[in-house]
């Protein structure tokens, strides 16, 4: 099989999107529904047909190219290529993309059932897999700059999907601009780059003999090296896609989207894009601005702790999963900081490890909070308990996913984790007490959800829970699965900063240890919720302002709505606004008043008496003529 | 016939009927006689052009002709400002001149 | 032959549509002739790019000259190059949706359509016409109708607004006039003066000359160009113009502006620009930023669409200012995207107004439930405007930015960066647009029973979506015929 | 003093002192009948240079066409005893200073003007000259000046009906 099939894993989601766009009223929920899942399955097969092709029929990994073609020309040396640019990364993603998008397809099929929005759903669905498939593939910068803004704008669609609520649309504006803010500074990272290596390949870019990127380090503005400026703000846009502090603020809004939604974009896929650009980009960050990396570790490390702290107080199933998600991102993002390159590299594969695991089992978790909330019409954890005897299934694989999630072994989250704590601990003691930290909170407010839902006394419900239907269950199972035993994928041999087979060893020592924070959070979740208890209740009285702080999210959307309402709306626009009317509008304005003025003041010169016009005419002349004697003699 | 009368006499005379017409022309309120000042005013001119002809260049004749068209625009004039008038007249009972302003701005 | 029946095809229309017997007759031959005009610039485009293959690398194609009044060297010259026929295409297409949005003008149908069309004869002639007298003489019969249409059959202070325009932009001609007679004046072709462009350009003006002139003509068409600070005709303009008007004018007129600026501002007087274009990029870069900021505190639909306007036309003529190739073919897309996508705005405001009756955010709320059709149309214009990649505004304004960050110069980077950041501003404006207008429950129960879009409502907004996604997902066709010409102008 | 001399400043002393009269009296039939005089002066002057056409010009369409018109136009329009109202003294002051000062400097100005006279033997304007130079159309000629005066005379003649007449459907 040659590579160019690949072309159809893009092509065919396209398509959906197309014909379901366009014919939206014409076609019968099933069938479109049908049309968009059975091209995504024809996409996966494909897509798992060339990951297979890839790493199992070739011996070496190199960069492939089985399609390119020129879109847009600037100059003679700068042009958008629009092409697919497969590596172990972009394979690995295409994998990702195509099975998570496969099961949250044929899941929405069973919870989105009876929308009257049913096939724009689909199709603004089938939209963002052609994106985000389309950025993962990106030959060029620009071309990932292109299909991550139409990511965003996916995105935006989806959350957005239930408009008639406000609390949706405020959430789908909110995300669209931080993002687009983070994509501004992406931007100029891009056009910075771009100006001094004239290029937007990437295997021009990341090659490491690369003689103009190694120039560019030479020259500096403001301290820095502008290399590592256009590096920090590339990264800016991928902290923005991935929610990174302190642009991690739409993330938990971006919950008003319907659950499977949330399961594709907003914690399998989407999110961990800014993961994928800082990969894509590696070689160029570690050889050459290792202080932008050390940026990517600091924020991976803060925002992991940040979100995960955050993650034990909230109270909205699916808000614990999105803070969740954040922490989790920035452990790929610590990994990705502390790594080195080739032999050093175990924190770039665990990185890309952990993407490959956690797509599983938080899809599988938001699958899992969709099939309750489904049954339940409501998402407060509070009012929720004893769902297991209701959704036995769903209460199964919620918790192989709790427990992947919490880093238990045998579970796939075991082993990704681990390779990302060993990375931490060679590089750095602080991060690995953070992260391991985190591991151990990440295993109590994974528990405390659990504990909450599943067990705890039964609730009085409107209408009985039940368990969810067929095509619910079976993405979850299939899932489920993944979470399970994706661990034990010798990940290093496919996947390497420098496409060299990366043993990566078991460390045991670190290994224990995480373990047995994640044991510790899980028996404190397990004394405070596993029945009905006043612990939890006097802790937080306890620490008072402290815990308030957290439950409000540390107040930073507070901050951000004072800088603006307050500070770009009322101190900023509003003067504009204002001032375009009432200065420059009004001298405009003024102008013509003023000649307006005038000629109401010299009209009376125009009398209308003949005679008074006799005078001045005559009185002139004789003025010209004396004029004209006295000048002459 | 006129050797014995020195060109400057003859023009001062024309001058004076000029600015005498001009005097009438700015001074009178009626506008019949206010025509009376430019029909003085124009012959003043005539007048000048016929003598300008005979003394200076007294072997053409065009200070003639200039002085009979003169007369023809002036009887044009005089028929159309007098119809002028009788029409104003008719519509607002006056010629005075200081009641025709309804055009003014 | 092919360029003189783009003048006499709407011409004649014109003439015709004065002769028709009542309001069907007129919109049937305006539609009909402007569909031949369409058809036409098409086929233009296809000669174009059939000649350009052929090896036909002649500055301006298809061209002519009628002696028209020699003793002054005025002579109708005609041509298009690469930008020309895009701006044709572009004109083209929008007086044709044009035609259909204002399928429901009842009062004096016959004089509008007439005006309109000949407003559109005036853009055609401007386009094709390479004689800076006549460039000129079309530009005035461009903008001379306009003060028609939004007096006569505008809304609001439709008079104040008309005179406001008309004024402006006559100010600007006085300067352009003041510019083209120094240009014409300090040339020598041949031992006499002249006033064709392509002559003109092989002049070397002397610098003296350069440093008067360059402003004048560069003022003089950025007033039409929304230029800060001569932009204030812009929103009470538009705000007041009909539909139809307001198309045209802010999708093609103020294109007019940017294309003024650079085949007769930058092509003759090269110097001069180099020289003084930091003047002119403090002040376009504050009307993109301040355009943009301006927005966000507006309510009324067409004010918004104003000046995100003004803020758009000023990213064409920053970009123009950037005087390389790669900028000012950005600049010209930018044109061509921002005609289409603000042509679709102001169709899509008039449709909604005729049905709402209001044109403030927030008294609407939640059309998209009862107007999906419109409102979709709405969201794939908001899109484009905010740079959306597939629809044409990302092209065009990524082609700037690129462009304008290859300047070796930092001032030139920094103030980029600058205007880059624009592209924030706009999403939250379009956005809170977008969220109060379409989305959001209904707050008016009336709204309930309003009807979606009309055949000719769809055959407009279909067009000009059709046309956006086109040049978004395929730019590069259009990008090379403009590059070429750009060869020419910037040397 | 030669008898010419003598005719002439008698002449111009009566054209001085009717136009002086024209223009103050107050009478305005009277003043009609001084212009009468002032203009008739002016005949008697073209006469003393030879220029009988031109004299007799003068006395038929001014002295007799041009004053009765006037004469008829004040009869349409005023009562014949009616007496006008004197000019106020500012209005006389400013304009008798304006218009003298115009006579004094004109006069300043050809007092100090040395008149170059010309030598050559005077023309004849007899009726065919002025004929043949009227409708001649070489050089000298005036056939187009001729023909633009005629249209002209015609353009105020049908002017001077349509403005006139009494408008049909007014009254």
């Amino acid at each position: 099989m040659s590579y160019s099939v690949t072309i159809f894993i893009l092509i065919l989601p396209l398509t959906v999107f197309v014909l379901n766009g366009l014919l939206s009223n014409k076609l019968s929920h099933r069938l479109a529904g049908w049309l968009a899942t059975g091209s995504m399955g024809i996409a996966t097969v494909l897509a798992w047909l060339t990951a297979y092709n890839y790493f199992f029929q070739s011996s070496s990994y190199e960069k492939l190219i089985p399609f390119q073609i020129t879109w847009l020309r600037f100059t003679e040396t700068l042009q958008i290529d629009m092409g697919i640019l497969l590596d172990p990364i972009s394979v690995m993603m295409l994998v990702v993309i195509t099975t998570v998008s496969l099961m949250v397809f044929l899941y929405s099929m069973g919870y989105m059932q009876g929308e009257k929005g049913f096939i724009r759903y689909f199709s603004f669905l089938s939209l963002f897999s052609f994106s985000m498939l389309g950025l993962v593939v990106a030959t060029n910068l620009f071309q990932l700059y292109m299909f991550w803004e139409l990511v965003g704008v996916s995105s935006y669609l989806l959350i957005g999907y239930y408009y008639d609520k406000p609390e949706a649309v405020a959430a789908a504006k909110k995300a669209f601009i931080v993002t687009r803010f983070a994509d501004f500074g992406f931007l100029v990272g891009i056009l910075l780059l771009s100006y001094y290596t004239g290029t937007f390949d990437f295997t021009k870019i990341t090659n490491p003999e690369n003689a103009a990127i190694a120039g560019m380090t030479g020259i500096s503005f403001m301290g820095l090296s502008v290399l590592t400026l256009a590096l920090t703000l590339i990264f800016m846009g991928g902290a923005g896609k991935s929610a990174m502090f302190p642009l991690h603020i739409w993330l938990p809004d971006a919950m008003e989207g319907p659950t499977p939604v949330s399961a594709l974009i907003h914690a399998a896929t989407m999110v961990v894009a800014g993961v994928f650009l800082v990969a894509r980009m590696f070689p160029v960050f570690s050889f050459h601005a290792p202080e932008a990396l050390d940026a990517v570790a600091f924020i991976g490390a803060f925002t992991l702790l940040f979100a995960a702290i955050i993650a034990c107080t909230q109270t909205d199933i699916k808000r614990i999963l999105a803070f969740s998600t954040m922490s989790q991102i920035g452990y790929m993002m610590l990994a990705l900081g502390v790594s080195g390159y080739g032999s050093e590299g175990l924190g770039f594969t665990a990185s890309m490890f952990h993407l490959f695991t956690h797509a599983f089992f938080k899809a599988l978790l938001f699958l899992g909070a969709g099939s309750i909330i489904h049954a339940l019409h409501k998402n407060d954890i509070r009012e929720m308990g004893n769902l297991r005897k209701h959704q036995p299934i769903t209460h199964i694989v919620f918790l192989i996913a709790c427990l992947a999630i919490a880093g238990i072994p045998p579970f796939a989250g075991f082993f990704s984790k681990d390779e990302i704590l060993s990375a931490a601990f060679a590089s750095n003691p602080i991060y690995f007490g953070i992260a391991a930290l985190a591991a151990g909170l990440t295993a109590f407010y994974m528990f405390r959800l659990y504990f909450l839902v599943f067990w705890g006394n039964e609730r009085t419900y409107e209408h009985s829970p039940h368990e969810s239907p067929v095509l619910m269950l079976i993405p979850m199972i299939v899932l489920a699965i993944g979470s399970i035993f994706t661990g034990f994928i010798p990940f290093g041999n496919f996947v390497s900063s420098d496409s060299q087979p990366l043993q990566a060893h078991l460390n045991v020592t670190v290994a224990i240890i995480s373990v047995m924070m994640a044991i510790l959070g899980i028996t404190v979740a397990w004394i405070f919720y596993k029945k009905e208890s006043l612990l939890p209740e006097k802790i937080s009285n306890m620490s008072g302002a402290l815990y308030h702080t957290v439950v409000r999210k540390f107040y930073i959307d507070e901050i951000y709505l004072f800088i603006t309402r307050k500070i770009i709306f009322n101190l900023i626009s509003r003067p504009i606004a204002w001032f375009d009317r009432h200065i420059i509008d009004a001298f405009m304005d003024f102008t013509a008043t003023a000649t307006n003025w005038v000629s109401k003041e010299i009209k009376g010169l125009q009398s209308g008496q003949l005679q008074h016009y006799g005078y001045i005419f005559l009185s002139g002349v004789i003025l010209i003529v004396l004029v004209m004697i006295f000048t002459n003699t | 016939m006129m050797e014995h009368v020195p060109i400057s006499h003859v023009l001062m005379v024309t001058s004076t009927m000029f600015f005498i017409g001009a005097y009438g022309f700015l001074t009178r309120r009626n506008l019949v006689t206010m025509l009376i000042g430019v029909e003085l005013m124009l012959n003043a001119v005539n007048i000048n052009f016929v003598i300008f002809d005979r003394y200076l260049y007294p072997d053409q004749i065009e200070g003639h002709f200039f002085a009979l068209f003169i007369i023809a625009i002036a009887a044009a004039e005089a028929a159309v400002a007098i119809a002028i008038f009788i029409n104003l007249y008719r519509n607002i009972r006056s010629i005075d001149v200081e009641k025709v302003d309804n055009m003014k701005y | 032959m092919l360029l003189i029946s783009l003048i006499v095809i709407p011409a004649l229309t014109a003439l015709a549509v004065m002769f028709a017997r009542n309001a069907q007759q007129v919109k049937t031959l305006s539609a009909t002739g402007m569909s031949i005009q369409l058809i036409q610039s098409f086929y233009l485009l296809y000669e174009f790019l059939k000649e350009r293959s052929a090896g036909n690398s002649e500055t301006v194609l298809f061209g002519n000259r009628l002696e028209w009044y020699p003793s002054l060297h005025i002579s109708f010259d005609y041509g298009v190059d690469g930008i020309s026929v895009a701006m044709i295409l572009l004109t083209s297409i929008v007086i044709f949706t044009g035609v259909f949005a204002s399928w429901e003008v009842k009062d004096q149908a016959k004089e509008f359509f007439a005006s309109l069309i000949i407003l559109a004869t005036g853009v055609f002639g401007f386009f094709i016409s390479l004689d800076l007298f006549v460039m000129f003489l079309f530009f005035e019969l461009a903008v001379i109708p306009m003060y028609l249409l939004i007096g006569i059959w505008g809304s609001g202070k439709k008079e104040y607004s008309a005179m406001k325009l008309t004024l402006m932009l006559m100010a600007g001609s006085a300067l352009l006039v003041v510019g083209i007679l120094g240009i014409y004046f300090h040339s020598d072709v041949n031992g006499s003066h002249s006033f064709n462009i392509i002559d003109l350009a092989n002049q070397n003006f002397p610098m003296e000359m350069q440093r008067i002139f360059f402003p004048l003509t560069f003022i003089g068409f950025g007033v039409i160009g929304a230029l800060f600070p001569f932009h204030t005709w812009s929103p009470d303009g538009h705000s007041s113009a009909p539909t139809a008007v307001s198309m045209l004018h802010a999708g093609v007129l103020m294109k007019l502006g940017g294309y003024g600026c650079l085949k007769v501002a930058i092509y003759l007087m090269p110097q001069a620009a180099n020289e003084m274009a930091w003047i002119f990029l403090i002040l376009t870069s504050i009307s993109v930023i301040y355009g943009a900021l301006g927005v966000i505190a507006q309510t009324d639909l067409k004010y918004i669409n104003a000046y995100s306007s003004v803020s758009h036309c000023g990213l064409v003529l920053f970009a123009l200012l950037m005087l390389n190739k790669t900028a000012s073919n950005g600049a010209v897309l930018q044109m061509i995207s921002h005609g289409l996508m603000t042509a679709l705005f102001f169709a899509l405001i008039g449709m909604l107004y005729s049905r709402t009756h209001t044109r403030i955010v927030h008294e609407m709320g939640g059309l998209m439930k009862v107007l999906p059709f419109l409102s979709v149309c709405y969201v794939i214009a908001g899109l484009a405007s905010l740079g959306l990649p597939g629809l044409s505004g990302f092209v065009a304004e990524m082609t700037i930015f690129v462009g304008a960050f290859q300047h070796p110069d930092m001032f030139h980077r920094v103030i980029t960066i600058i205007a880059i950041s624009s592209i924030v501003v706009t999403a939250v404006y379009i956005l809170r647009v977008v969220g109060g207008l379409l989305m959001g429950p209904i707050k008016n129960e009336e709204y309930n029973n309003l009807k979606d879009a009309t055949w000719y409502e769809r055959l407009a907004t279909v067009t000009l979506i059709a046309a956006i996604v086109i040049i978004g997902i395929a730019p590069l066709w259009l990008s090379d015929i403009i590059m070429e010409s750009l060869g020419v102008i910037l040397r | 003093m030669a008898t010419s001399a003598i005719i002439f400043y008698t002449i111009s002393g009566v054209m001085i002192l009717f136009s002086l009269l024209a223009v103050t009296s107050r009478r305005i039939l009277r003043a009609a009948i001084y212009l009468l005089f002032a203009l008739a002066g002016t005949a008697a002057l073209y006469f003393m240079v030879d220029y009988q056409f031109l004299a007799a010009v003068q006395l038929i369409v001014y002295a007799g066409g041009i004053v009765v018109l006037i004469i008829f136009s004040v009869l349409l329009t005023t009562h014949i005893n009616e007496k006008l109202e004197k000019p106020t003294w500012g209005k006389v002051f400013i304009t008798a200073t304006l218009a003298l000062g115009g006579l004094v400097l004109t006069l300043f100005i050809l007092t100090n003007h040395e008149f170059v006279l010309g030598t050559k033997p005077s023309a004849e304007a007899t009726v065919s000259v002025i004929g043949e130079r009227l409708l001649g159309y070489q050089a000298g000629g005036y056939v187009l000046p001729f023909e633009v005066i005629s249209i002209l005379l015609l353009a105020a003649m049908i002017g001077a009906i349509v403005i006139a007449k009494r408008n049909a459907t007014k009254s």
